[in-house]
């Protein structure tokens, strides 16, 4: 299923790849076979009422979810799977691909036992090896990008959510990800957080870097997406660039789907 | 889970040998050990058991209705009252019941030569026994730990619905009578069962100061044939049973409570 | 009270003694709350990861340990033990060894501590927030560092106030080694009672040392759950 | 977590490989106190004439002894357990004991006494004791000859852990009379307290069937080299006079008996 975006630069390497994606809790398929390609520089919005499996499917990605079948690529590698689909089967593998992937969560996971800066070095230092003093530094420049150059010290429990989802994205890009996976990242919050969040993802999304967002908020997606996906029942129902999903929405799911959500 | 469910559930293939291996070990013990001494004693172990069953009924009621005021002089007394319960509540858990109980019979054995009318009071046959020195200290056990749950059960009554009973002019007697009371008992009814079991754990304690309970029996048997182990894995065994009996009852108990509808 | 006069710290005064049962005392509480921990956390991973057969063994080690009142525990591990573990050292045809009442002590009470300990770990363990492990793995760390890092650290909190229990029941349990004749606190107490005849003095003031142990552990485990839970807002105690 | 557990692994065998020497021999007594024969003074040592003994024996038999207390409760399953390789506990010489143990030739034999309270009318037969209230010590040979000869007369028998607490509630008056050996029972006697509450009623009939044969050394059957040495000290104490001297410390005549 080839994408046709004009905004999109087929040109560009892939970087991620998701072939005939599956996934089954139980008797119940919330997946049922979606294919996905982002090059590097897309800004992908996949959208959808809940329950259509757009979660669960960016958490298929990296694994946080086993899918039932399907493939994985990353940045061209195939993430290994045991033959009886209990899983990635080289755990170095799957570990050293999931530090490629920038994951921000919708309620937010900041390590709680931990300082907004202890949150942003844990990784760098303990896995990656970076020197503390190297890793303090970036995590600082990073902090200050978000606004959070005086909470540093802080516990995430005394933060705002949207501050907490700030430090969160700023986590993220501590180990320096190819690409980010955004699952949902403005719905736990109150309605006047969510510019502040809104604010440092635009920002990524004109830096160029490569992004998969599951969102409810239509207005940002059409406005920073370069390609947008409709899930609806486990398919991909409708796609394409922002401007024809939004401005001419084909199928009926689709078009009642934006009328509910207005 | 139930019947076919649960019968599916148990005879899963390792449950089978485990079950197995068990009725092994059963097998083993009965034919390779001794129990030849157990016709002899089992009327003893009978008696024993009787007694320490109602040492623990008795203590527990008792306890529970200590425990309650003790709950409540902490959670909404004044100070005079509310320290004295706490400092109460912290000596019986912060001292093991073995000192206590050694305390109380022995210790208080000791007063008695110095003050001769005590022998001479018509209390004397009960107070030259031993249960009554066993059951004051199982009960004042039960009633400290209690006491302690008691406390955050009455605090855990949302303050909303004794604001809504005193709105409505209800004494103060009888809010505590008909709404903070069963409240706060209804909130402890789930972990009374696994108190109770703790509290009959406690109970061969008493044997140290002659009561002859199951615990008496069982070190008599050893004492007097020098049989080691069947006796005590006869009483493990037995206070096992003691135990899966105690959690049936509440359960029972508790299901015939009203139905509470507690979120998730 | 004219019989204070024996507290003392040297002969005729029994103070030293009652030291020494103290200090025999608290290093079996150390041990067997050390122990404990050890074959609480071995018992809560295996029974939230481990298989059919170990998480029915398991059940049946809580269920077993947790129902049978301690001093039976004590007595069957203490001579059970004792004797397999000789009995199997002469079949391999070495000597006897000489299983100190201390070691014995710590065995035992380890092993009824291990039970609680595993219940107490494994609900701590399940409830660490899912979110907390899921960022920890989104971010490529591998396991165990993850359990060092970041599981432990957050399960130390929701553990503290069953792990502060046990540490209590562990101080207060070693008394009941003074039915098997070993001489800790309680023990040391009621030898120099019965030879002194002043019970209510020696009986009173090992009371007291026992209520002061509890009251110093319940403010130094106080201290470490706010230092565990400072990452929290300061919800009201209690 | 793997070095924690590999120390803590390491801590517990190195305590229980407290492994004795081959030649050291493990004595157990009563850890309960039983005066005059082994108590504890207010430094926690032991003493008494059977510690002096235990001292004297193993010196005369060639063996480095070691005094281990254990609960008298439990001292026969130590034995057996292999926790101790003697007992030393003023354990008297009985066919029921001889089933699971092997004992040395007897260091001491006293006759068996009842103490009841002053002024209560009893003695030391069955009939003496009718409807009292009798306490002895658990697992003792007093506690089969009343179990045998005042259990179906007696209003009770009350078995205690240690001989200190049978007496300490007979002061106290919760019982009426105490059956015991007649050296134990004197030295209680000679306390303020005993002096104060009781006195003799009488001595027992004997019954060597179930008061024994006097005491000795219990030691693990098949152990006849132990047994050897055990029986040389005897008779080497007994004969240099080690015995009367240590005997003398304690007690106005000989306890040996005949």
């Amino acid at each position: 299923m080839g994408v046709t975006v004009p905004r999109t630069d087929k040109t560009a390497a892939e970087a991620i790849r998701v072939e005939g994606l599956r996934k089954s809790f139980g008797p119940h398929e919330v997946l049922k076979g979606v294919d996905l390609t982002a090059h590097e520089g897309d800004v992908i919005a996949v959208i959808g009422g809940s329950g259509s499996g757009k979660s669960t499917m960016l958490r298929c990605i990296n694994f946080l979810e086993t899918p039932s079948a399907g493939r994985i690529v990353i940045a061209g590698e195939e993430v290994r799977q045991r033959p009886d689909g209990g899983g990635a089967a080289d755990r170095r593998q799957i570990e050293r691909i999931r530090r490629s992937l920038g994951m921000v969560f919708q309620s937010f996971n900041l390590w709680t036992h931990k300082t907004v800066l202890d949150n942003l070095i844990e990784v760098p230092v303990h896995v990656l090896g970076v020197s503390k003093a190297e890793a303090v530094e970036r995590a600082k420049t990073l902090l200050a990008r978000v606004g959070l150059a005086e909470k540093a010290d802080s516990y995430p429990a005394f933060l705002s959510g949207g501050q907490q989802q700030r430090a969160a994205i700023a986590r993220a890009l501590c180990i320096e990800p190819r690409a980010m996976l955004f699952d949902e990242p403005t719905s736990a919050l109150d309605p006047e957080l969510v510019g502040e969040v809104l604010a440092v993802i635009r920002g990524l999304a004109a830096e160029g870097r490569t992004m998969i967002l599951v969102t409810h908020e239509m207005k940002f997606a059409r406005e920073v997406a370069s390609h947008v996906i409709f899930l609806a029942n486990g398919q991909v129902e409708e796609q394409g660039p922002p401007e024809q999903v939004f401005g001419a929405p084909q199928s009926p799911r689709l078009q009642q789907f934006l009328r509910s959500v207005g | 889970m139930r019947g076919a469910d649960v019968m599916r559930g148990w005879l899963q293939p390792h449950r089978i040998v485990l079950i197995l291996i068990g009725l092994g070990l059963v097998y083993v013990c009965v034919t390779q050990m001794r129990w030849d001494w157990l016709p002899k004693y089992a009327p003893m172990m009978a008696e024993g058991l009787w007694r320490t069953i109602w040492l623990l009924i008795l203590s527990s009621i008792l306890g529970m209705a200590l425990a309650i005021p003790l709950g409540l002089a902490q959670a909404a007394g004044p100070w005079y009252l509310a320290k004295p319960a706490q400092v109460f509540c912290t000596v019986i858990r912060g001292t093991p019941l073995l000192l206590q109980i050694w305390l109380l019979y022995y210790g208080l054995g000791s007063l008695f030569p110095q003050y001769p009318w005590i022998r001479e009071s018509d209390l004397w046959p009960i107070l030259r026994q031993a249960w009554p020195y066993a059951l004051l200290a199982l009960t004042l056990s039960f009633a400290g730990y209690e006491g302690e749950v008691m406390r955050g059960a009455f605090r855990s009554v949302p303050r909303g619905q004794l604001e809504a009973a005193r709105a409505m002019g209800m004494p103060r007697h009888l809010i505590l009578w008909r709404i903070w009371l069963p409240q706060a008992v209804r909130a402890v009814l789930p972990t009374l069962g696994g108190e109770t079991v703790l509290q009959m754990k406690a109970t061969p304690l008493v044997a140290t100061i002659t009561v002859v309970e199951i615990y008496a029996v069982a070190s008599r048997v050893r004492q007097d044939t020098f049989i080691v182990y069947e006796p005590l894995l006869l009483l493990a065994l037995a206070y096992l049973a003691l135990a899966g009996l105690i959690v049936l009852a509440f359960r029972w108990f508790e299901n015939r409570g009203p139905v509470r509808h507690r979120p998730s | 009270m004219e019989t204070l006069h024996l507290l003392a710290y040297s002969p005729p005064g029994w103070g030293a003694t009652l030291l020494a049962g103290l200090w025999n005392s608290l290093l079996i509480a150390v041990g067997a709350f050390g122990l404990g921990l050890i074959l609480g956390t071995l018992g809560a991973w295996g029974k939230l990861h481990g298989g059919p057969v170990t998480r029915d063994l398991l059940a049946m080690y809580t269920t077993i340990v947790r129902a049978v009142p301690e001093l039976i525990l004590i007595l069957i591990l203490y001579f059970g033990v004792t004797d397999l573990v000789n009995q199997i050292l002469i079949a391999l045809g070495h000597e006897r060894i000489q299983i100190s009442g201390v070691a014995a002590g710590i065995a035992v009470l380890g092993v009824v501590q291990g039970a609680y300990a595993t219940e107490v770990l494994r609900g701590a363990l399940l409830a660490v927030p899912q979110g907390q492990v899921e960022a920890a793995k989104a971010m490529g760390m591998p396991p165990f560092l993850m359990a060092r890092r970041i599981i432990f650290p957050s399960m130390l909190g929701l553990a503290m106030p069953g792990l502060a229990n046990l540490w209590l029941i562990a101080t207060k349990d070693t008394a009941l080694l003074a039915v098997v004749g070993f001489s800790e606190l309680t023990f040391a107490t009621r030898q120099a009672a019965s030879t002194t005849k002043a019970f209510f003095t020696f009986f009173m003031a090992a009371g007291v040392i026992y209520l002061i142990i509890t009251l110093l552990s319940g403010w130094a485990f106080a201290r470490i759950e706010r230092w565990a839970r400072r990452g929290e807002p300061r919800n009201a105690g209690g | 977590m793997k070095k924690a557990m590999t120390a803590a692994l390491a801590l517990s065998f190195g305590l229980m490989a407290g492994v004795a020497s081959a030649e050291t021999v493990k004595v157990g007594i009563a850890a309960e106190a039983y005066p005059p024969f082994a108590s504890q003074d207010a430094s926690g040592a032991w003493v008494g004439w059977e510690v002096e003994m235990i001292g004297a024996i193993c010196a005369a038999g060639g063996l480095t002894c070691e005094i281990v207390p254990v609960a008298w409760d439990g001292i026969i399953p130590a034995l057996t357990a292999g926790q101790i390789d003697a007992i030393m506990a003023s354990m008297s010489i009985t066919e029921e004991r001889m089933k699971t143990i092997d004992f040395s030739d007897k260091y001491y034999n006293t006759p068996t006494v009842v103490v009841g309270t002053k002024g209560m009318e009893m003695d030391a037969t069955p009939e003496g004791l009718t409807g009292k209230i009798i306490g002895v010590q658990v697992s003792t040979v007093h506690q089969a000859y009343v179990e045998k000869y005042f259990a179906p007369v007696a209003a009770e028998v009350k078995t205690y852990q240690t001989q200190d607490e049978a007496n300490q509630d007979l002061v106290a008056g919760r019982i009426d009379a105490i059956q015991a050996d007649s050296i134990a029972l004197d030295a209680f006697l000679a306390t303020p307290e005993g002096q104060a509450c009781c006195e003799v009623k009488g001595t027992v009939a004997d019954d060597p069937a179930v008061l024994g044969l006097g005491v000795g050394v219990g030691l693990r059957k098949g152990e006849d080299d132990l047994k050897a040495a055990f029986n040389k000290g005897i008779a080497g104490v007994l004969a240099d006079g080690t015995y009367d001297k240590v005997t003398a410390g304690y007690f106005a005549s000989s306890i040996y008996g005949n």
